[in-house]
């Protein structure tokens, strides 16, 4: 069989197999609607329960500040529509950042055509807003800050506890978008002070079309989808139980093995770091250098786009993205990178690679190799890279 | 997402390269957009006996750059000003939607190369008697792709 | 091994073992993320697109109508908000009927806190809504019907296409749940005419957390869930590829079965509620009878109350459920009971049996027979039994 | 959702019946919230002889009226008047919460016959002097329940 490295962990992982397993019953035997009397019923709601303390369990939350949603997306939309519908007698004004998630920048820009007003503020070279400015533009009118805690593209890992803390002073609501934090990083929301945070399963080797939603006891906020009674009447729609059971799974082993698991990722992706900085020139590494998810690589190669990088490198079994205009299918390489500073010329020649728990040593010094030579004949047919040699 | 041909030809591209005091070269695109694509050409009695490409661009810019090359190679200049960019297409056996803009790069590539070959013999090439030689081309990305 | 019969999937399904086979590869070999340019990424991409032409295919659509949700109720919310705000600037009048599934009825109340008006349609003694009292609510302010295709409760079927021609004529979008037709009735959605229509997976055998909605080409509506561009760009979130394709394999088994399907049950609902009519006195059948979903089975047993009733089946193995307000966690009795003019105290009696593909004759046979005693032994426990005998 | 002891005395109720020419009858609740309870006391020299229950409504309006004639079968009056509605929820190893108040009612219900026997005998129970006969139960269904 052709080989097959897959380094795109951030996009979404494969699921474990302890997982799969918890999820069978679940499918076609314990099958009943949670919300049933039935013993169909009471079979489902016992899953569901187990499932919610676990994540509580991982993240130090209580099992009633955990709500259910059918991904991270959701969750972003239902923190942020949420607070600011709920609290818009209280002011209009939101502040987040420029390199949130679209799920939380596309709901703010909706919120602005729609009586909101939002400010996005900056980050410096590596990504990390700066809380001065986070100070400055809190306003009387501010009920909400939400800001990401990783960050997907370049993994960039932001002060939450420092935030926290500033939103508390000014009684600001604050939401964090722990998406790619969960199983990378330690969480504890009571530590933190965070007011809402969310997750998802599929970054966490559970299932898809499974997220959470952390919302502290007391916060105000609007459900996003009204209906039936469950969640607490806070997210309506029979519950995906297979999908919550084998996202409670997938965050239990992500605690129980959270140490083995940044050790393992972050040698590779150290290992990988410095084959790539020692072997080609006219390379950058996005993010910042210490401040970084564990298993997050991000590369701007000059001269090259990076489309035809992904393709290259998927010709030869590699698996990794890429912010340029061409993969994101916009006219502009990836809001996150701009952000940062970049050119658009260099910006378009981004590749992320993403490790994960499967990930070996072998793979990183096969995926070593293969750029080298990927770069360097992409770099042969390009009409940019003559003009410096 | 690509045809085969287009992978073919992205992985394995033709012409790639220079031609050292060519006898007309074209470039166009830009790197803000992510796309160059420069062609040169040696013509020979109103032959195109050589032609090279280098570009800097995605999958398809590579392919459709490569495809060109192929498509005007051993051509009259009054063939190869007719190249269009439907053709390059259908050459690769399609494109995907939001990349169509690739093959006008393309195109506007081997006539921005005709263009330059003309000004410098000073004569007037069929079909581009009204070229204005255009850098940019800006109609790409449609936005609307699903992924 | 406890005998267990479960007749609630109107409730909810068990997945059938195709269902199961065809989403197993996708769990943790083909798992990529379908908007990824890399190998991993186009088999999820290729797996999302023949679901897709399968749901379509099911109801007569273009696949670029078709756009899948976590669930039947998110495809409510969306349909509704999503309609009412992207038309808010030609009215803000919406009309929909007393008996919708909460996911419609609580989307609707929220809209009228938010500067909607809202007509709810009265409904007959089966549950049917009354065409000239539709036309008259209509006014130019009116964007959008919504009213359900079949009732989940009392399996009433309405006139949809006689609602679509009247929308159409008025100029009104029209938007109707099928979550409980889809597999139950034959639909087409270019033959009936509407806007807008959602269905849910685990109602058809499919998984649970995935559901879809048609949007007729050109009809304005605003997405629910912003964020990265999937669904071109209508539905944001991580294509869940595991459920979306077990929905389109449940919705091709449906429609390739639905003859033979709507035939057996239809079979055993009819023995059922004859075994109740003929054998139980002080009964009442709940909803049409004959415009009426193939597999609903809804009565009332006077003098005794639901919950007890579902306990005592729940104690012999029989999965139903009820509208009485002991078992809907509300102060009151199915809302649904309560506008088709039942009194509070028939309706707490109310008990839901829904038949599906593995029901079996003598599965009702040996419900009939339970009933019989436990609804004896119920009456013979009644203050409210002794004063008629 | 329920204990095995609901479930058992709902499955097997204690106590279900009428009393003929019962000594003190009480009836609470209504039908349209769904539930009632009618207990039956038979009482000799001030003892709690026999008890009987019918009661319409759900499994633990049912569970707690059989638990509560149990309760005080046997009992003295003075002893039956005290019976709290937390000791039958106790009795019964709990009850979820949005069933709290069929305990209420099986109390109140219990309190309801004794008050018809003293009325009928002419007499005052300690604890019972300023009790006003209800036949409505109305703090029930808190409607947070989760399912
Ligand atoms: C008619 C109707 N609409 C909507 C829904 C909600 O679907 P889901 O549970 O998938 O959110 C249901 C079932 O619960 C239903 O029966
Ligand atoms: C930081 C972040 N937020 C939100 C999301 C959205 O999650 P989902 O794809 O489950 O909707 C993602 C991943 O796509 C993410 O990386």
């Amino acid at each position: 069989m052709k080989k097959r490295i897959y380094l795109d962990y951030s996009a979404t992982t494969p699921m474990k197999k302890e997982v799969l397993d918890e999820m069978m019953p679940y499918f076609n035997e314990k099958f009943g609607n949670a919300s049933s009397i039935h013993s169909f019923g009471r079979e489902a709601k016992e899953a569901l329960d187990i499932a919610r303390d676990r994540i509580a369990k991982a993240i130090g939350a209580a099992s009633s500040e955990i709500f259910f949603t059918g991904g991270g997306s959701e969750a972003d939309n239902w923190a942020i529509k949420g607070i600011a519908f709920a609290n818009k007698n209280k002011g209009s004004h939101i502040i987040t950042s420029k390199i949130e998630h679209h799920a939380v920048l596309h709901v703010c820009e909706y919120l602005e055509k729609n009586g909101f007003e939002v400010t996005y503020l900056d980050v410096d070279e590596y990504g990390m807003i700066d809380l001065e400015q986070l100070k400055e533009a809190i306003t009387d009118k501010t009920i909400l800050i939400s800001i990401m805690f990783v960050n997907n593209e370049i993994g960039t890992i932001q002060p939450i506890k420092e935030i926290a803390e500033i939103a508390k002073e000014k009684g600001v609501y604050f939401h964090t978008d722990a998406v790619q934090a969960l199983g990378n990083i330690p969480i504890d929301v009571k530590e933190l002070g965070v007011d809402l945070m969310n997750f998802s399963s599929h970054k966490i080797y559970g299932p898809k079309g499974v997220g959470a939603i952390y919302i502290k006891k007391g916060v105000k906020i609007h459900p996003l989808i009204h209906g039936g009674a469950q969640e607490r009447k806070r997210r309506a729609g029979t519950e995906n139980i297979p999908g919550i059971v084998g996202f409670g799974k997938a965050a239990e082993l992500a605690i129980e093995n959270l140490d083995a698991h940044i050790a393992h990722i972050q040698k590779l992706r150290d290992k990988l770091i410095e084959g790539i900085k020692n072997n080609i020139d006219y390379v950058r590494l996005n993010g910042h250098p210490t401040k970084r998810h564990p298993g997050n690589v991000n590369f701007c190669f000059e001269f090259i786009e990076g489309e035809s990088l992904l393709l290259s490198l998927d010709m030869v079994g590699i698996a990794g993205s890429s912010g340029s205009a061409c993969t994101s299918g916009s006219l502009d390489p990836s809001h996150v990178l701009m952000a940062i500073g970049l050119t658009h010329e260099i910006a378009h020649g981004s590749l992320r690679l993403t490790i994960g728990d499967f990930t070996t040593e072998e793979d990183i010094d096969y995926v070593i190799e293969n750029l080298i030579t990927i770069v360097d004949r992409l770099r042969q047919m390009s009409p940019l890279y003559e003009k410096v040699k | 997402m690509y045809s085969e041909k287009v992978m073919d030809h992205f992985m394995n591209p033709r012409n790639v390269g220079e031609i050292e005091k060519a006898d007309g070269v074209g470039e166009v695109g830009n790197a803000k957009c992510g796309d160059i694509m420069k062609i040169y050409l040696k013509v020979d009695d109103g032959i195109i006996t050589d032609v090279k490409f280098k570009t800097f661009g995605c999958g398809s810019a590579i392919a459709t750059s490569s495809m060109a090359t192929e498509l005007i190679k051993g051509k009259s200049i009054e063939e190869a000003v007719k190249l269009t960019n439907n053709a390059v297409v259908e050459a690769l056996d399609g494109l995907p939607k939001p990349k169509v803009h690739c093959s006008v790069l393309a195109e506007q590539a081997v006539k921005a190369a005709l263009y330059d070959y003309a000004q410098k013999n000073n004569i007037v090439i069929p079909g581009l008697e009204d070229y204005v030689p255009a850098k940019d081309v800006h109609d790409h990305h449609d936005g609307d792709g699903e992924e």
